[in-house]
């Protein structure tokens, strides 16, 4: 144990503390609170499915040794659970950073506000039985909820550094306030509320903001809508004259592309920020920044 | 029914769907009767671990996926030799081969950031335009060339030595045979969907196996079946609001069922 | 006469004993060849060779004038292999459809069936009394009808040379008896060269005019029709007690 | 190696490895030569739809998944029945049907946010101690299993009606086996992979096919070559960053590829 | 003399046509019993609705006084196929494994194969003479020499019963007469009973004592042996030329 221990210093540099963040979103709060002051990594390389997703030995060498493990919960790690039971290192400090933060259950497309408020004293259980949207972060909101239980971890494993973990989270949390300040002025009188998206992402968005989602897909990418859903949508398209379907960065564009051809409409970006690209990262986007590339966007698109 | 033909893509998806079901039971009664079954699952997920080399390597992910798939193919032919009463474990050997390669190829590049998964899974409900055409071009290869290689296929499906020294060139037939199958496979299964392509190739040809009474009979019968499934497929899972793919899936099976339970009740009597 | 087969020094072994050592042996346009010998002596192995199934590691084989591996006429040859009843019987083929792939030479590739083919097929069936099974499934005949099948498909090209390897195996009496005959008839009439494998001694014996005797690796005799000769050299092959088995018709 | 073996997860990948690398070609041989080598895959994929079954409907999903894999067992069993020349083409329906069902439950549920494959796939790499157990407890399952009904599962395999004719319960047998195989692999996928159990079934055993120079010698060698895999496959996959799954399916079919050319050797001098 | 086996007012018919019309056949406690008939008539589907493999359509079967459905012994019986050599030739076992396995029966479930019963396969190995090939792949072997594996099989039991359906076929002649005089030594000296099919009338005429003659969908004669009235019967059924055939060794 004690060569371990000894290891463990040597790779954790000058003795930061090395902090694991699951998927993009908690990887860039957690750098934005930590900064050069821990020692953070991303554990599922961008954008991977994880069900191919295998972490190496290595990985999970490095995580026996790690302070913090950040990931997202509500069900969008599936592969988080096995890695937690599997590793023997008790100080880990296991941040679900979902946690305490109102959830919104999904129902296809509409939503059903007095169900969502019953099931509140649920989400304290914490163990989600994929209802739940996942994709919180997405919420300035909630995201700043979620970088308090970061911080809070942070806090937990680095004691000393806690007024600079705290300084930081401020700040991030005032920017978090300012882009929601950005969003509630600029949607709160555009002149359309739907947005059709590839697959139920925008749900926290669309809560918070007053919007609509109408998702083709359900919360699962990769699930194939019926014939009868794509009718239905195509109706809605002519109907409210909507112009534009969005698509995501990471999963094939096609259906929007099918959806949006077939009522003349156009395709816009609209980016879940469930990952970013290796070219995202090198051309210095990150969560703020692409939120608002996402707001620049509803805004021309909605304001139309 | 009229309905449903306002939307270009139902009628993508029907026209489409028709030209997959005469396309796969065609090819698929050869595969199926030479003990290559599951080629179509083997090859999808070989064409995974293509879209894998290819974004690892910077090569457009669709072509390298065809390389891969049409390499996997004559891997195939070459195994099949090697284990020649036992063709099926060509298969399974190389689509464990495929699945490994992706999945060292993933944790190798660390940061393979699109959707493996979305250059795989086609749905026939979002065939293009352009798709329609290359499916198609693909359609009438294939049934040009069944037509006009039907005969020597026939001889070596069912006994590939007595081909051979029947004066067909096997080899030859077999190596064109399987590259147009890889290309088939792993261009269409892009367009409506690996589940339809593999299961339309399999499921109609083993229903219509249970009652043919010629070789002939068989594949036209597969056709039948498989058209049948398609067309109905479509507008069931239409009304039923079901996902269309795994709706045509099921009632191929369910046609197989029921051609199968009508057998035995027809030689019980 | 020509020289259609044309076996030269072959050696062969599967796997490290040699099968065949040093193997020569010439067919003539003409011939009627019996090949006998116990089992395991490398009959099938020898037909195989011939017909470029399996690559002698020594030694080489002329076909039609030919080296094997550039003969390209193979709707001169008709081979039934033994245990030809031993397919998939699963497969959904009828007894034509069978008999008609086999007229690939005939018909050229890329090319259908006609009924004129349809016709030679229906003949073939005749000459082994299966016309009237020609839309049954294969696989639903007795052992011996598929057998017959088989004959029908090597016949059906009107081939040059004949390959059989224990054709007559598990067909009635009647049958091969009709077998013999159309097997005498063509080689008297219609030329066609026969190459048989065949344990029936008896008639073997009787009806071939070319004889060959395999045992110990090696084509021990090869002969010309003469019967006194024979019984002497099958006692050499199969031992004494022998004698008692061979019989003429 | 001696670094390696610090970690529990690592102590446990090895245990598991080792002891899955006997149990899979175990069973595997048999499959494999009543041509069921792709079983694997295809119950994965059952497990699959018995998953969002137990989710729509609220049972517990492996379960569910459980339940499902050996109906869909007992399914391959009939089937093989009816496609007696062809058992390969009852796995290959249960395969398609399997998908088909998973694929039209999600869309019918509209709702289900499980990661689904994540119910499959598990990770040699995080096997916990209360894996270890099952691992283990089935692994002796199996392995008496076989031992014990040795000489009739090969009977068996070699000449079903033969078997039955010398007073063999081949019925009864045969059912066991399909159960014991589908609850082994949908047991053991989701502990350490699928990719690795369909995989370690059906190359090892390939490889021992060529070589092997009797049935006892086949199994033996298939056992020798996945452990081979295994081990080696988990150190090269630590020293060079790898996944680990990945790596051993790969190196077996390295290991395959060797032979089959080492035989091509030896067969040419 | 003990009934074993009663084949009681059988219909059969694969699709539509019959092709057992109302056999009834009964099988006596030492028995050589002799099944010929062109091919076609029904012998092996005979002798599979006689072991459970078919059901009758109508009628039923007794064997060793049991309903078939019944029957668990066995062991006491043993069955070489037609066709037995239609195995996948790709299957990994050794002559032995296979010969062994078929001593279920004797051995018991869930026991492993020992010594002893090693030497029971290694001496209805000697029997056929494939004693030297014990550890070659089946595979590997001549198609005479996996008929010879098979009979093995058939005899390593040491059966009360043995049902052959053309057992020497591609077999050769010394093998065949040393099969032959093993049936007779084993039929007369141990009482076995012997149902066999075979088109080898000339050889089934002289050995066995009863006598079945199948055509027409029936079992047209059946009858203790007596040359004069077979041949008579014979020729009945396979018509006129029949004669010239039919030889005695
Ligand atoms: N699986 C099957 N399906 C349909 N018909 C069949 C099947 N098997 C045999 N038959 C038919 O039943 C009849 C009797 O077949 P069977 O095999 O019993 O003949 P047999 O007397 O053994 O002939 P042989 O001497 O050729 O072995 C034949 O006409 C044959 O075509
Ligand atoms: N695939 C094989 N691998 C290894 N050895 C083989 C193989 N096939 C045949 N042999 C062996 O080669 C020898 C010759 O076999 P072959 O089949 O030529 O004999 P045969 O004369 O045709 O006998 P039969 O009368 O039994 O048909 C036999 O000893 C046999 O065991
Ligand atoms: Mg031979
Ligand atoms: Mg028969
Ligand atoms: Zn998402």
């Amino acid at each position: 144990r004690n060569d371990i221990d000894k290891q463990s210093q040597v790779m954790s540099g000058e003795g930061n503390p090395v902090v694991y963040a699951s998927i993009y979103p908690m990887y860039d709060f957690a750098k934005n609170i930590g900064k050069d002051k821990i020692d953070l990594r991303m554990v599922v390389p961008a954008g991977a499915e994880p069900h191919d997703w295998e972490p190496t030995a290595k990985v999970m060498v490095q995580m026996e040794e790690a302070d913090v493990f950040i990931y997202n919960g509500v069900g969008m790690e599936t592969w988080a659970d096995n890695i937690f039971t599997t590793l023997a290192n008790d100080k880990l400090i296991i941040v679900e950073a979902s946690r305490g933060i109102d959830l919104l259950k999904f129902h296809g497309h509409e939503h059903d506000k007095e169900h969502e408020e019953q099931d509140e004293e649920h989400d304290e259980g914490g163990h989600h039985h994929g209802e739940y949207d996942p994709h919180v972060w997405l919420d300035p909101i909630r995201a700043i909820k979620q970088a308090e239980n970061i911080k809070d971890a942070l806090i937990q494993a680095d004691e000393s550094n806690r007024d600079f973990y705290e300084a930081n989270y401020q700040e991030f949390a005032d920017k978090l306030k300012a882009l929601d300040a950005r969003y509630k002025e600029a949607l709160s009188n555009v002149k359309r509320k739907e947005i059709v998206v590839a697959h139920a992402a925008f749900g926290y968005i669309a809560d918070r903001y007053g919007l609509e989602q109408i998702p083709v897909s359900g919360l699962n990418p990769q699930e194939e809508p019926s014939a009868a859903k794509l009718v239905q949508i195509t109706q809605l398209l002519r109907e409210k004259d909507i112009k534009y379907v969005f698509f995501e960065t990471l999963t094939s564009p096609k259906l929007s592309e099918v959806l949006a051809n077939e009522v003349g409409a156009r395709t816009a970006v609209l980016n879940p920020i469930g990952g970013l690209t290796q070219e995202e990262i090198d051309a210095g986007k990150d969560y703020i920044t692409v939120m608002e590339e996402n707001l620049e966007t509803l805004k021309a698109v909605l304001g139309e | 029914m009229l309905e449903l033909l306002q939307y270009g893509f139902m009628q993508r998806a029907l026209m489409a769907g028709i030209i997959i079901g005469i396309l796969c039971p065609l090819i698929g009664i050869f595969l199926v009767l030479r003990r290559m079954s599951l080629i179509g699952d083997s090859l999808s997920h070989v064409a995974l671990s293509g879209v894998a080399a290819g974004i690892v390597s910077g090569v457009y992910p669709l072509a390298m996926a065809l390389v891969f798939s049409v390499l996997a193919a004559l891997g195939i032919e070459q195994l099949r030799k090697k284990y020649e009463e036992y063709a099926e474990l060509a298969i399974a050997i190389i689509l464990s081969a495929g699945i490994g390669i992706a999945v060292v190829l993933i944790s190798y590049a660390k940061s393979i950031n699109v959707d493996l998964f979305g250059y795989l899974f086609g749905n026939i409900l979002t065939v293009r335009s352009s798709d329609m055409r290359l499916i198609t071009g693909l359609g009438i290869l294939i049934i040009m060339f069944v037509k006009l290689l039907y005969k020597e296929l026939f001889y070596i499906a069912f006994d590939e030595e007595g081909a051979r020294i029947a004066g067909i060139p096997v080899k030859r037939i077999n190596l064109f045979f399987i590259v147009i199958i890889a290309m088939t496979i792993t261009l269409s299964m892009r367009i409506v969907g690996v589940l339809l392509v593999s299961s339309l190739m399999v499921i109609p040809v083993a229903a219509s196996l249970q009652v043919a009474k010629s070789f002939k009979q068989a594949a036209l019968l597969s056709v039948v079946i498989a058209e049948l499934s398609v067309v109905s497929g479509i507008i069931i899972s239409y009304y039923m609001e079901l996902a269309s793919g795994g709706t045509i899936v099921l009632l191929s099976v369910i046609i197989l069922l029921l051609v199968i339970g009508f057998k035995g009740v027809m030689q019980k009597t | 006469m020509k020289k259609l087969v044309s076996v030269k020094d072959v050696c062969f072994g599967y796997e490290n004993e040699l099968v065949l050592k040093n193997v020569n042996l010439d067919i003539y346009e003409g011939d009627y060849l019996g090949i006998v010998g116990p089992n395991g002596s490398g009959k099938s192995t020898l037909i195989k060779i011939m017909l470029n199934i399996l690559k002698p590691s020594k030694g080489s084989i002329e076909m039609f004038g030919k080296n094997i591996d550039d003969f390209r006429d193979w709707g001169k040859i008709g081979y039934v292999r033994q245990k030809a009843t031993s397919f998939n019987t699963g497969f959904p083929a009828t007894v034509e459809e069978i008999v008609a792939a086999n007229l690939f030479s005939r018909i050229g590739i890329f090319k259908p069936i006609t009924r004129s083919h349809r016709e030679m097929v229906y003949k073939a069936l005749e000459i082994v009394e299966m016309e009237k099974f020609n839309r049954k499934l294969i696989g639903n005949l007795s052992g011996g009808q598929q057998q017959k099948v088989f004959i029908a498909r090597a016949l059906v090209n009107s081939p040059e040379i004949l390959f059989l390897d224990e054709p007559t195996v598990g067909i009635d009496l009647d049958s091969q008896r009709e077998f013999y005959g159309l097997m005498e008839k063509l080689n008297k009439e219609m030329h066609i060269t026969i190459v048989m494998v065949s344990h029936d001694i008896g008639v073997i014996t009787e009806k071939v005019n070319r004889f060959a005797c395999m045992g110990d690796s090696r084509l021990i005799c090869h002969t010309n029709n003469s019967h006194l000769e024979i019984t002497d050299i099958l006692k050499e092959v199969y031992g004494d007690k022998m004698n008692l088995l061979i019989h003429r018709h």
